[in-house]
């Protein structure tokens, strides 16, 4: 019982840093129609901007930590922003480039942390509660498992009243399909999509500093390992729905945890093989509306 | 109505130019051309025609996915599978099965066919992203596999050499590389071969069709799956066999091969070299394998190691420098290098206009 | 003029979506040789009945019979090749290629082998030069090269009529032909519509707001409204119904 | 060229032996890489007493980056060997190791392979030898944790890579063999949540438990460890790994037993001292696999000085067999399979400031962690 | 006469590098509406889309409103629209994965739009609110379209094609809508049916391969049989054919 609860809220822990990323990478998939790869690269530079702050402050008291997941947010929406105002915007309707501009941003950038801050990971420490234990039924539960569920509970809300309560859901939903059309209605699109990147990038710069108090450790390469799991669950989701991706991700991370403990390490087996059985059943995905 | 009649004449200039070529790359062992900076050393040296070699195996592979990509406008993120298996299979049979070298490479072949045919039946009953992303599934399955290494077939991380038992003499050793490099050539001729006889066919025209338009090709009474099934499996196949050379060159197969960057390596190699175009690809895989190669020798370079840490730090990360490349080719050459080259002479191919096959993902 | 057996006949045809009835139980049958006008407000379902008919959309219930043979459950393509050609309301053609090549894959399906990976198309060969007669019918000839995509509106109606016209269909629906036609257009393409239906003796069905286009050139006219088919009959009949006046014509006419 | 004739110099006027370092100086192994070169560096300027010269005959020393890509170090070996390098040495990368010395074996080359730990690189082919350890004397020293091991469980905590798979069985065949049960819970490669796995070692209730983990998820898996309480229950070995690690541990670090290929100061041994002069000079640290640059140096030098440096037959013999003096002290090459056999450590991480230190409970002498002999 | 309120002089415009309008020059009188005439594929979208921006241009256009002339050539399009200027775009795009009440909602500039005039217009809209514009019939998308541009007060009103596909009833309905919008608002159509061109439009502008060939009242040019004929290829007994629907 209590390893079955383990595995369920450790699991709901690491959905809730894929929906951290997967979270901008639907927004972003909303506003351009295209899978952003440079994604990971935002939540890396977060996670190592959060380093930064942590590493000179004393990692381990509270103020510090809020203060790298603040910072953490404002690079990753920085670093999003730059992205959409230096290269996404000169391909103005070009959807294929603007997706290979992102592919030809996650390689060069990689390779520039590499340069940074090394190829070696970075081992980093929270305030003493995150590494402890809290008992649920029986089972001991690491800490910062609820902080991530916690904050991407706050990033859902915070993204769909967003949507809600201000003309931007419509104006991405319309500029997808649309753009030009949707500034012949006098509409600054171009100001609108520079916000909804800057958002996407900072969901992923909080899920960045999370993500290596999760992992324990900081590289280059935490934020691409990640993206390929943000893909299949936007995907499973159904693409441009954030709550699909927010279903999505609890899915596939929970599922996970159990194939990989109880079916012989088959987690990545199994989340792949619920993707192909998903969107050939429901090519939309989820929640996806249908094309 | 210029364009009906250069429709005839134009392709026999350009097959009589690409025959020149191959000629011309076919005599490049007994030659002693040195470019310092992009060769290691003269033609004729193991290093250089290793290099020129790997940079073919790799434009065979661009032209397969380009099949598919290109072409069909499917745009597939697990082509790396088939590779794979050419790889793979080829080193397995030869390993573990004790084939001969022309049973292994039929039974290789069959397989990679199969698996085509099977993934592709499969994946393109869905279209878009979720073709791209069922692909990817598939793919990353494969690599599930072979890293999971079951029944120590595939060495996981540690890789599967080529067990040269039944392998003949004249593929073994650096001093065989000449051996090699025709090898590789005439794989690239022939994916070439294929490539354009298909795109060329009629079949290739209404794959052309479904790309643009697939429910008009319904309308005029084509059923458009199994066209691109039929795509999928040449490219598929096609792939299956440059991944047997490359083992063949390589004498090695490791897990890289089925992995989802290798795929995204082939999406920049076909878009650096222009989608849509057959040479375009050609030109991307062999620019692309001489600047991945070559910029790390770049990258630790004296020239580098002694800049000021601004400098210094970005240029030597290889993969810094290419990925900017990749972008700057993206923002200021559309249609690649190829595109550049079809404006400059002005002989269109189809369109002036890169591809816009991922419009349809939107 | 109809009383030999139907070419086309579609029975209690239903179409529901979501809570929405989008045909309400059509019944419509059209004899071989007849130009059938099908007009109608916007929204009434003409659209869709075309759609339902060529195997876009399946419907919720009912049958279509093609040569009295029934096609409800086949595929486009398969009704394709069973001899039903359309064109779209809004132009749907192969914007990439030229207008020349989008003729000739249709001639080609005609012709036969169109999969074919050991045959090439070229300048010389029966598709070409077939498709070539289409371009120059509709009055295209002078943009047989041009990309299919970056004709004008009107000129892409016209490659719709000339892609139909190759794939010498026995049935042919027409999603508003003349929607967007300079009117200075419109008699020659009225002419080619005439000569694609009397000259060779195809059936046509028509949707059309060209009110007088559709008058002079049909021998029978189906008003749709509100997913039902409120009258079938003559167009003289059709004209003098007051429900028609009421639902369709308004005060123009 | 002419056979070497008996003068003071005798190599003066032959042409400079090329010899060939493939290893890492970007990529992901790009740490491990700078530590073999470093040493290799160090292992030269003492093996020639500074000369750079064997015997007066020059070396002609190429560093490749292998970029953590076997086909970039197939490509470098083939230019080396096409350009007459009949020597090749390097690389961390197991999978890379074995590409290379397939290489070495079609070509009839010397490859002497670096830190790469793969047992399968040992008796690969007669043409590969190695310079660093392997997987089985990792193993073996783990066992020396715990004295009698007769009716022991030992549950080995690995990846499920080859990596993993070749410590349980590496385990099971060197600690099996003394009495022990083992068992192996091998954790998905790509699984990034280790609470559940660490629960199960829990309730397995091990004697012993061996970790054996690789590669930036360790932080992560010790935190797990931590949590679940496993260092209150049972005694823990793993291997130490480089300096960059250390704080991959963090709280486990004082508890776990490490067992230890080489850290900076292990060996006490008088090179071991040259070696860390030469690296202070360049402001460089001796590390994990510093001693794996050193030794394929020595040995390269050693293989020159008595093949010759043209004739690979004869270097081979050379090598077979011969026992020298190193940075971690006495090292033999086994001629059979060309295993190194050489001590090993045993080691603790101790607090001091923010960061911790290594240090050494014991050495453990080469016989003992011998690997057995591969056919 | 007082002044027009869109003077284009020299407009050039390009579609991906390929010059498809050239040197046109014309005005738009402030009140009334002008028809913009010519074949297929003459350029007379492109004209529309040049004024707004939509597509790369050169020339001067200039835009007078509440006494100060602008300058549109050296705006963008959003600005441009925020100017006051209403667009309803030849094919209609509405937004189809937004539905009905959405699209309006987007389409709102000021903070008091007038949705009942559009509501009083196009009752089928109001009850198909909350349906996916993409699933409407392409005349209820018609309607959409120029129900997005009517639900704002504007200066001008830049309509192209608007009864296109429309059924001879709401074509009757939409000239009407327009004519009543006219009444306050000076309008630039694009329309094929001659008869609308003859009920609504006060000038007339002629394009012929990317220039304007003739300017006038329309009036004059629908009474001219030879014009008609030389410029939109209409032939006198055809004229009803094209006209009436
Ligand atoms: N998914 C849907 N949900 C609700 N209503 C729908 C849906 N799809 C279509 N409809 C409605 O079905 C009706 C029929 O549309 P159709 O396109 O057939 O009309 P039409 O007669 O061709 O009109 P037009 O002359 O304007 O082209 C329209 O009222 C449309 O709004
Ligand atoms: N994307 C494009 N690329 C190149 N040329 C184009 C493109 N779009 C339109 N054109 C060309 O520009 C010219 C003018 O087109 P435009 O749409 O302005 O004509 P129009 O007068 O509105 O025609 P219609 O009455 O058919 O709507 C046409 O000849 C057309 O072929
Ligand atoms: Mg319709
Ligand atoms: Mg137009």
């Amino acid at each position: 019982m209590s390893t079955v609860i383990l595995l369920l809220i450790t699991g709901l822990g690491l959905g809730a840093l894929y929906f951290l990323v997967a979270s901008g990478l639907s927004l972003i998939y909303g506003l351009m129609g295209v899978l952003n790869f440079a994604h990971g690269s935002f939540l890396t530079l977060g996670a190592f901007a959060g380093w930064e702050l942590a590493r000179r402050t004393g990692a381990d008291n509270w103020l510090s930590f809020v203060a790298s997941v603040l910072l953490g947010a404002v690079v990753g929406a920085v670093f999003a922003a730059l992205t959409e105002l230096l290269l996404i915007r000169r391909l103005y309707e070009r959807h294929i480039e603007q997706v290979l501009v992102t592919v030809g941003l996650a390689l060069s950038s990689v390779a520039l942390f590499d340069g940074i801050w090394g190829t070696d990971p970075v081992y980093v420490s929270g305030p003493s509660w995150m590494g402890g234990t809290t008992d649920v039924f029986g089972a001991s539960i690491p800490n910062n498992r609820f902080v991530l569920i916690l904050a991407a509970v706050l990033v859902l809300l915070g993204i769909v009243l967003f949507l809600k309560y201000t003309r931007f859901g419509l104006i991405i939903r319309a500029g997808v399909e649309n753009r030009s059309m949707v500034t012949a209605l006098g509409i600054d699109v171009r100001r609108a999509f520079t916000v909804v990147f800057a958002i996407g990038g900072a969901a992923a710069g909080i899920g960045g500093v999370l993500a290596a108090s999760y992992y324990g450790y900081v590289s280059s390469s935490i934020g691409g390992s990640l993206l390929i799991f943000a893909f299949i669950v936007t995907v499973i989701g159904g693409l441009g729905s954030l709550s699909g991706a927010a279903i999505a991700a609890a899915l596939v991370a929970v599922l996970q945890q159990f194939a990989n403990f109880y079916l012989g390490g088959t987690g990545d087996f199994v989340v792949v093989l619920l993707l192909a059985v998903v969107l050939l059943v429901r090519p939309s995905g989820l929640l996806g509306s249908k094309a | 109505m210029t364009r009906v009649r250069s429709f005839l004449s134009q392709p026999l200039v350009k097959w009589g130019l690409a025959g020149i070529l191959v000629a011309f790359l076919a005599i490049v062992p007994m030659l002693a051309i040195d470019i310092p900076g992009v060769f290691p050393g003269p033609t004729y040296t193991p290093g250089t025609l290793q290099l020129l070699a790997f940079s073919m195996l790799i434009a065979s592979l661009a032209l397969s996915y380009h099949l598919i990509f290109g072409v069909a406008g499917l745009l597939s993120f697990g082509h790396a599978l088939y590779f794979a298996i050419g790889a793979y299979g080829l080193g397995i049979t030869l390993r573990h099965f004790g084939l001969e070298l022309l049973p292994a490479i039929v039974v290789t072949f069959v397989a990679g066919l199969f698996v085509a045919a099977a993934v592709g039946a499969l994946s393109l009953r869905v279209t878009g992203i979720s073709f791209a992303m069922v692909t990817l599934a598939f793919a990353q399955a494969g690599s599930v596999l072979v890293r999971k290494n079951p029944g120590k077939l595939t060495g996981g991380d540690e890789g599967l050499a080529l067990d040269t038992t039944h392998v003949p003499d004249f593929f073994i050793g650096v001093l065989q590389t000449k051996n090699l490099y025709w090898l590789c050539l005439g794989v690239l001729v022939l994916v070439f071969l294929v490539t354009s006889w298909f795109e060329r066919s009629r079949a290739g025209h209404v794959v052309a069709a479904t790309r643009e338009n697939e429910l008009r090709v319904r309308v005029i009474g084509i059923r458009p799956y199994f066209v691109k099934l039929l795509t999928f499996v040449i490219g598929g196949v096609l792939a299956t066999l440059v991944g047997m050379a490359y083992l063949l060159l390589q004498s090695s197969a490791t897990q890289k091969l089925v992995s989802a960057d290798f795929t995204l390596t082939l999406l920049v190699i076909v878009v650096l070299g222009g989608v849509g175009y057959r040479w375009g690809a050609v030109i991307g895989g062999i620019v692309y394998t001489f600047l991945d190669q070559r910029l790390t020798a770049f990258a630790s370079s004296d020239a580098v190691s002694g800049l000021p840490d601004i400098l210094r730090v970005p240029l030597s990360q290889p993969l810094f420098i290419l990925g900017t490349l990749f972008i700057l080719v993206v923002l200021f050459l559309p249609g690649g290098i190829a595109g550049v080259g079809a404006r400059l002479s002005r002989s269109r191919m189809r369109a002036d206009e890169p591809r816009t096959v991922l419009e349809e993902l939107t | 003029m109809t009383d030999n057996q139907p070419v086309l006949a579609a029975e209690h045809l239903s179409l529901q979506i979501g809570g929405a009835r989008i045909l309400d139980d059509v019944s419509l049958s059209v004899s071989a040789g007849e130009m059938l006008g099908v007009i109608g407000p916007n929204g009434a379902g003409k659209t869709t009945l075309f759609n339902l008919i060529s195997g876009v959309i399946a419907p919720t219930s009912g049958t279509i019979r093609l040569d009295g043979r029934d096609v409800t459950n086949e595929q486009i393509h398969a009704r394709a090749r069973a001899g039903l050609g359309r064109t779209f309301q809004t132009s749907s053609l192969f914007n990439g290629l030229s207008a020349l090549e989008n003729v000739r894959l249709a001639a080609q399906v005609e012709l036969g082998g169109s999969l074919s990976i050991l045959r090439f198309p070229h300048r010389g060969d029966r598709a070409t030069s077939v498709a070539l007669e289409r371009l120059d019918e509709v009055g295209l000839a002078h943009h047989a090269d041009t990309d299919a995509g970056v004709l004008s509106h009107g000129d892409k109606r016209k490659l719709e009529i000339a892609m139909l016209l190759a794939t010498d269909p026995k049935v042919i629906l027409l999603d508003e032909p003349m929607a967007g036609v300079a009117s200075g257009d419109v008699p020659g393409l009225v002419e080619v519509i005439r000569g694609l239906h009397k000259g060779a003796g195809r059936t046509v069905l028509m949707v059309e707001h060209h009110i007088e286009v559709i008058l002079g050139l049909v021998d029978t006219v189906a008003v749709m409204h509100h997913g039902q088919v409120l009258a079938h009959d003559t167009p003289d009949a059709v004209m003098a119904n007051p429900a028609v006046q009421n639902a369709y014509l308004g005060d123009v006419a | 060229g002419c056979a070497p004739t008996e003068q003071a110099n005798p190599g003066a006027d032959l042409a400079p032996v090329k010899v060939a370092i493939i290893t890492s100086t970007t990529g992901p192994l790009a740490g491990y890489g700078a530590e073999y070169t470093q040493g290799f560096k160090a292992g030269l300027d003492y093996a020639t007493d500074g000369t750079g010269k064997v015997d007066g005959r020059a070396l002609d020393i190429s560093y490749v980056d292998d970029a953590g890509d076997a086909d970039k170090a197939v490509s470098a070996a083939k230019d080396a060997i096409g350009g007459g390098t009949q020597i090749i040495a390097g690389t961390a990368s197991s999978g890379i190791a074995l590409a290379v010395a397939e290489q070495a074996a079609q070509n009839k080359i010397l490859y002497i392979s670096g830190p790469a730990a793969a047992d399968a690189i040992t008796g690969v082919n007669e043409y590969t030898f190695r310079s660093g350890r392997q997987t089985m004397q990792d193993v073996a020293t783990a066992g020396t944790f715990v004295g009698d091991l007769a009716g022991k469980k030992v549950l080995v905590f690995a990846q499920d890579t080859a990596f993993g798979q070749g410590n349980v069985a590496g385990v099971t065949a060197v600690l099996g063999a003394k009495g022990a049960t083992v068992t192996g819970e091998l954790v998905p490669e790509d699984a990034t949540e280790f609470t559940p796995f660490a629960q199960k070692v829990s309730d397995a209730n091990p004697d012993m438990v061996f970790v054996a983990w690789a590669g930036a998820t360790t932080g992560a898996m010790w935190q797990a460890l931590s949590q679940q309480g496993i260092f209150e229950k049972f005694p823990v070995v793993t291997g130490l790994g480089d300096i960059a690690s250390f704080g991959a541990y963090g709280e486990a670090s004082e508890k776990i037993s490490f067992l230890n290929h080489y850290f900076g100061g292990a060996a006490g041994t008088d090179i071991e001292k040259t070696m860390i002069t030469y690296l202070d000079k360049n402001g460089e640290k001796a590390d994990l696999f510093t001693p794996d640059g050193f030794v394929a140096a020595q040995m390269i030098v050693h293989a020159i000085k008595e093949g010759g440096g043209d004739d690979v037959a004869k270097m081979i013999k050379s090598l077979e067999g011969w026992s020298f003096d190193s940075v971690k002290g006495k090292l033999t090459i086994r001629a059979e399979d060309h295993a190194l056999l050489q001590p090993m450590f045993q080691a603790k991480l101790k607090a001091s400031g923010d960061t911790y230190v290594p240090e050494l409970i014991k050495i453990v002498d080469a016989d003992t962690v011998a690997p057995p002999v591969t056919k | 006469m007082s002044d027009p309120i869109l003077s284009v002089r020299g407009l050039s415009a390009r579609i991906a590098g390929q010059q498809v309008v050239e040197d046109v020059t014309f005005d738009v009188p402030a009140t009334g509406v002008t028809a913009l005439l010519g074949r297929n594929g003459v350029g007379k979208t492109s004209t529309i889309k040049g004024v707004l921006g939509l597509i790369e241009r050169r020339g001067e256009v200039t835009f007078r409103a509440g006494g100060s002339a602008v300058r549109l050539d050296r705006l963008r399009t959003h600005r441009i629209v925020q100017l006051g200027i209403g667009y309803v775009p030849e094919d209609r795009e509405v937004f189809s994965k937004l539905t009905v009440a959405e699209n309006l909602r987007l389409a709102e500039r000021s903070s008091d739009p007038r949705r009942e005039f559009v509501a009083e217009l196009f009752p089928d809209l109001v009850a198909r609110s909350n349906q996916l514009a993409g699933t409407l019939s392409g005349g209820q998308q018609q309607m959409l379209s120029l129900g997005r541009a009517l639900i704002n007060t504007n200066t001008l009103l830049l309509v192209d094609e608007p009864t296109k596909g429309l059924a001879p009833i709401i074509v009757s309905e939409v000239a009407a809508a327009l004519a009543e919008a006219a009444k306050t608002v000076p309008v630039l159509l694009v329309e094929q049916n001659l008869q609308v061109v003859r009920q609504l439009a006060t000038d007339s502008i002629v394009i012929e391969g990317g220039r304007v060939v003739h300017t006038g009242p329309a009036a004059q040019l629908l009474d001219d049989e030879d014009m008609i004929r030389r410029f939109l290829g209409v032939h006198g007994e055809t004229t009803g054919a094209g006209a009436t629907a």
